[in-house]
């Protein structure tokens, strides 16, 4: 039963106004095309969660989809910071931005509770620190075997997760390489899952490398294909990370007048991803593919009849 | 340097830029027959000698990557990268603008998820070094990158913790580079990201044993002006001071009065094969070192 | 710095009278070769840790070298009991032999928080069972958010893990694919690790395919080169499980005597593995190899410079 | 059967002739127009025959794994089959003597670590219905397989829990298999491996609720005589009697007085589709079946 469907379908099914929504990927595979798409339907009121709120979210916050945010570190990562989301936070411009924060290791704790059923996930951080004081869901306890106290994080469970990969078939069995981040503990955490991918696949080649898979069919609800679908962050072996555009969005994201124009051309003034290439222009998309392959090799798994 | 949260070279990333020189501020160092330096370089030698001996290194994005890629080429050969996004082992072709960035992947040892880097390399143990930067720093090395003002209601939003939190109180030991400035080596810290040695020493030292932290806490800070370890009491104490730079400076720019060892050592100036390999192997753009 | 040596050497370094050892690999992958060699030494007093003690610490048991198993199931998978242990269990026959049990979750649990560094894992397990009855260290604990109580676990660190695997470079970054069972968690778990490989590799082998890598060389003490060491286990795409040893070991184990006699032929009688995969024989060998090649096929990671 | 532990036909793995008739117990069944055929392929088909509609199933190796590979041919062509060695959409080639065969392996869809298993499939609510078998069961389903006779001095000591405990608190819901005896189904069992109906609905479902539990316990028990499902109260009800299977048969091979429903049902005799399945596709050498 094919799953695959277009991002503007996957986005007015699965994402509601008032949800709590993960676009995941630690600087890798980071799904801008979904989160553009989000900001076309004009989504309300999400609860934003994200280790790395990064660009997307800053330009998500700056069109008004959010009202919250779930994370762990506030940047625009090797550049500064994220001037729509600090305009909220710091001046409530044009409105308050509730903020949750935890640490990297919080988050990922958070979504592993999450996608396990467990009340919550303990860790040995946030000792001596005031990250629990200005957090009152970090809390301490105490482990039933001997006098040592850890700390505990509650689970996250996303009403939605969009993961950005390399391929999936169909249905959804979803394979990626490279940096992993916590994409897989927020898709099993997740009550619904979108899946937008590079390049979709043959089931065959899935079972091929069954340990390549990262998360199964099972808990997805909609693929889309959608190449580039990551651009300004990068996929491993496709595309690299466009640092112009990260170090671009500082001047834009600095004022809300560049940041509402740079909206209205990339995101409003574009139907979707293809046309947002398009935009780009092949050369810049050309610049931005791997200067050589470096493949895997293969393994053999054998045939046992 | 023009915005705070620019300080804070921490683990998660930070800008390049922020926790080295400010832009026109040349160091003036000249050791006998060395070429000039800025304080960056400075900055960047000193933090990689200091790796000397190091086997595993959880790398910062910034003046610590390029310190630790140093270190590789010089003092230590063995030195594993570890990357909180999930590399182990990386052979970066070139200094990546985030630490997420595909060339640390292709040809590492391991790539792994975070779930996995966090619980089994760093909360287990593994990470003999992390490097935090900082908006903020107090003398017992106490870090703060979270917030200026009031957490409620801050004058600058700082990028928050990261990973910060968790390798201050798990890796071995902790390795802290920024530069000087009364705004940031302050005596009192707005916000606790990282801990330190706490209250002093002793307290610390205690705190740690009882709660089972795998780390000691931090060991070196080093700056644009000198380098500093901890003293007995858990404070920073001005082991070295770089060449060029004066104790005024140091003392203008520290917002308590510091510890200073005697005999006070002079950093000895980068060797001209550390500053090649700075610009024509790991920075020939001069991104982190002008 | 290469850190490749005989089976020999690495059991007399690294496992020592008295120690906590965990040969583990669920079904897949287990080392009987590094069980055999610890037989061969006449070790003593060892408490065996395991998922499923399975006929290779039948074996270790029978041979006198363990005092404690802690394990979750205890059986022959498909065949029945494991009649040493049981001789020992129910009628102390040499011996008592002490058991800590679990459940394979608990097990999983155990491995991880060692892995981890934490005190205790939770679990949502155990629940109206008499096993924490059974086993006082299976523990109530109370989550700090809301009403609820899970069960936690106490962490497991092995003194050795010694694993069996695919392949490894000399360093010991080891790579494996088929059922990862729980020795990636076991390996990090323990205090010293036994890497015992059907092939040694380049380094450039696992470069190539860094996502493969269950655990690097730097958590390994010794890599041991050792082609068919898992018999009558298997190593995916190399050799087929021995089914019919595990079936004819039922016989041979159910009594003392010619379990005994089975160890002086195939354990004390041979120096080695070598020796071992030679008297069983080169038709039998070839008869578990499997019918055909299923390759994984290769990804690219892309060369970014 | 031999022994008391080759009953437990759990996913943790059993002995294949165990749970199924001892040899020459060839079935006497015999329905209109059916080929003979034996006990265990009506355990077989009428376990296949419950599965119509689940999609994902835990599955245990043994009788569970045939009837699994039945209903996928037969009532359930979705059925997606986990092990929990750690192969999800496993496809075999073969019926593996253990759950950990590399057949199981090779063209599955994925293949995780036994951590990511049990937390996030199995504890995360994915597993539709858990196979469990055991060597006692009592009128509310809860099963031992760990001892016979006090656990610290057993007569008999059985498997264990494997992952039978986590399967009956954390799968949607339960199948039983296992053959009758009075040895086997008891007033009260030894030792309580795996939570069932504890001591009957209104608690259990109360316990469930509270604690959590993600699963609803038991909801089949197929025997070699006929299939039980739970009544209001949490006991075991006859709801269907396996052709040429007496209620003296059953009386006599249960040891407390079971509900029978009325009217009782005749299970219907395997199809010849079925049994040519079993024989030509499944089992040809009929090491389940015989």
């Amino acid at each position: 039963m094919s799953k695959v469907t277009s991002m503007r379908d996957a986005v007015a099914a699965f994402v509601h106004d008032g949800d709590v929504v993960a676009i995941e990927g630690f600087t890798h595979l980071i799904c801008f095309a979904a989160g553009h798409e989000i900001i076309r339907q004009r989504k309300r009121d999400l609860t934003l969660a994200r280790l790395t709120p990064d660009l997307i979210y800053d330009q998500m916050v700056a069109a008004g989809t959010a009202r919250k945010l779930v994370f762990s570190w506030l940047g625009n990562p090797g550049v500064g910071g994220l001037h729509a989301i600090r305009r909220r936070v710091e001046d409530a411009d044009p409105a308050p931005l509730e903020l949750e924060e935890y640490s990297h290791f919080g988050m990922v704790g958070r979504y592993t509770a999450g996608a396990s059923n467990l009340p919550f996930f303990p860790l040995r951080s946030y000792f001596e620190t005031d990250l629990p004081k200005a957090n009152p869901l970090i809390r301490p306890i105490r482990s039933p075997f001997g006098e040592e106290t850890v700390y505990a994080v509650p689970p996250l469970k996303p009403d939605v997760t969009i993961v950005h990969a390399q391929r999936a078939d169909a249905d959804g069995n979803t394979q990626m390489w490279g940096l992993l981040g916590c994409q897989k503990e927020a898709a099993f955490a997740a009550d619904r899952v979108i899946v937008v991918v590079e390049e979709l696949v043959e089931e065959s080649v899935i079972r091929a490398d069954p340990n390549r898979t990262v998360f199964p069919g099972l808990i997805v609800d909609a693929v889309v294909v959608e190449p580039f679908g990551a651009h300004p962050s990068y996929v491993q072996g496709a595309y690299d990370r466009d640092n112009r555009f990260y170090r671009d969005w500082d001047a834009i994201a600095r004022e809300a007048s560049t940041t509402q124009a740079w909206l209205d051309e990339w995101v409003y003034g574009v139907t979707g991803r293809a046309e947002y290439v398009e935009k780009l222009g092949a050369e810049r998309v050309a610049g931005l593919r791997p200067s050589g392959e470096a493949p895997s090799g293969s393994v053999d798994y054998g045939v046992y009849k | 340097m023009s915005e705070p949260r620019g300080t804070a070279a921490s683990a998660a990333g930070a800008a390049p830029g922020a926790a080295g020189a400010a832009p026109g501020a040349v160091g003036s160092g000249l050791a006998q027959g060395a070429a000039a330096f800025s304080k960056s370089e400075m900055m960047i030698v000193a933090a990689a000698r200091e790796l000397a001996g190091q086997r595993v290194c959880f790398v910062g994005v910034g003046l610590p990557n390029i310190a630790v890629n140093l270190a590789r080429l010089t003092v230590a050969p063995e030195l594993e990268l570890v990357y909180e996004s999930g590399a182990y082992g990386a052979k970066p072709a070139r200094l990546p603008l985030s630490i997420g960035d595909p060339t640390i992947v292709t040809g590492a040892t391991a790539v792994v998820s975070m779930f996995e880097l966090f619980s089994f390399y760093l909360q287990g143990g593994l990470v003999d070094v992390g490097f935090l930067g900082a908006a903020q720093i107090d003398r017992f090395g106490n870090i703060n990158s979270t917030v200026i003002g009031e957490y409620e209601h801050p004058k600058t939003r700082l990028p928050g913790s990261g990973g910060a939190c968790e390798i201050a109180i798990n890796a071995r030991q902790v390795f802290v580079i920024m530069r000087q400035s009364k705004r940031s080596f302050v005596e009192r810290i707005d916000f606790r990201t990282s801990p330190g040695n706490l209250g002093g020493a002793e307290a610390a030292a205690r705190i740690r044993r009882e709660e089972g932290w795998l780390g000691r806490g931090p060991s070196v800070v080093v700056t644009d002006l000198g380098i500093y370890h901890f003293d007995d009491a858990g404070e920073m104490r001005l082991d070295s001071i770089h060449p060029g730079a004066t104790l005024e400076q140091i003392r203008e720019t520290i917002g308590w009065e510091p510890g200073v060892a005697e005999p006070l050592a002079t950093t000895p100036a980068p060797t001209p094969e550390e500053l090649r390999l700075i610009r024509e192997q790991l920075d020939p753009e001069g991104a982190y070192t002008k």
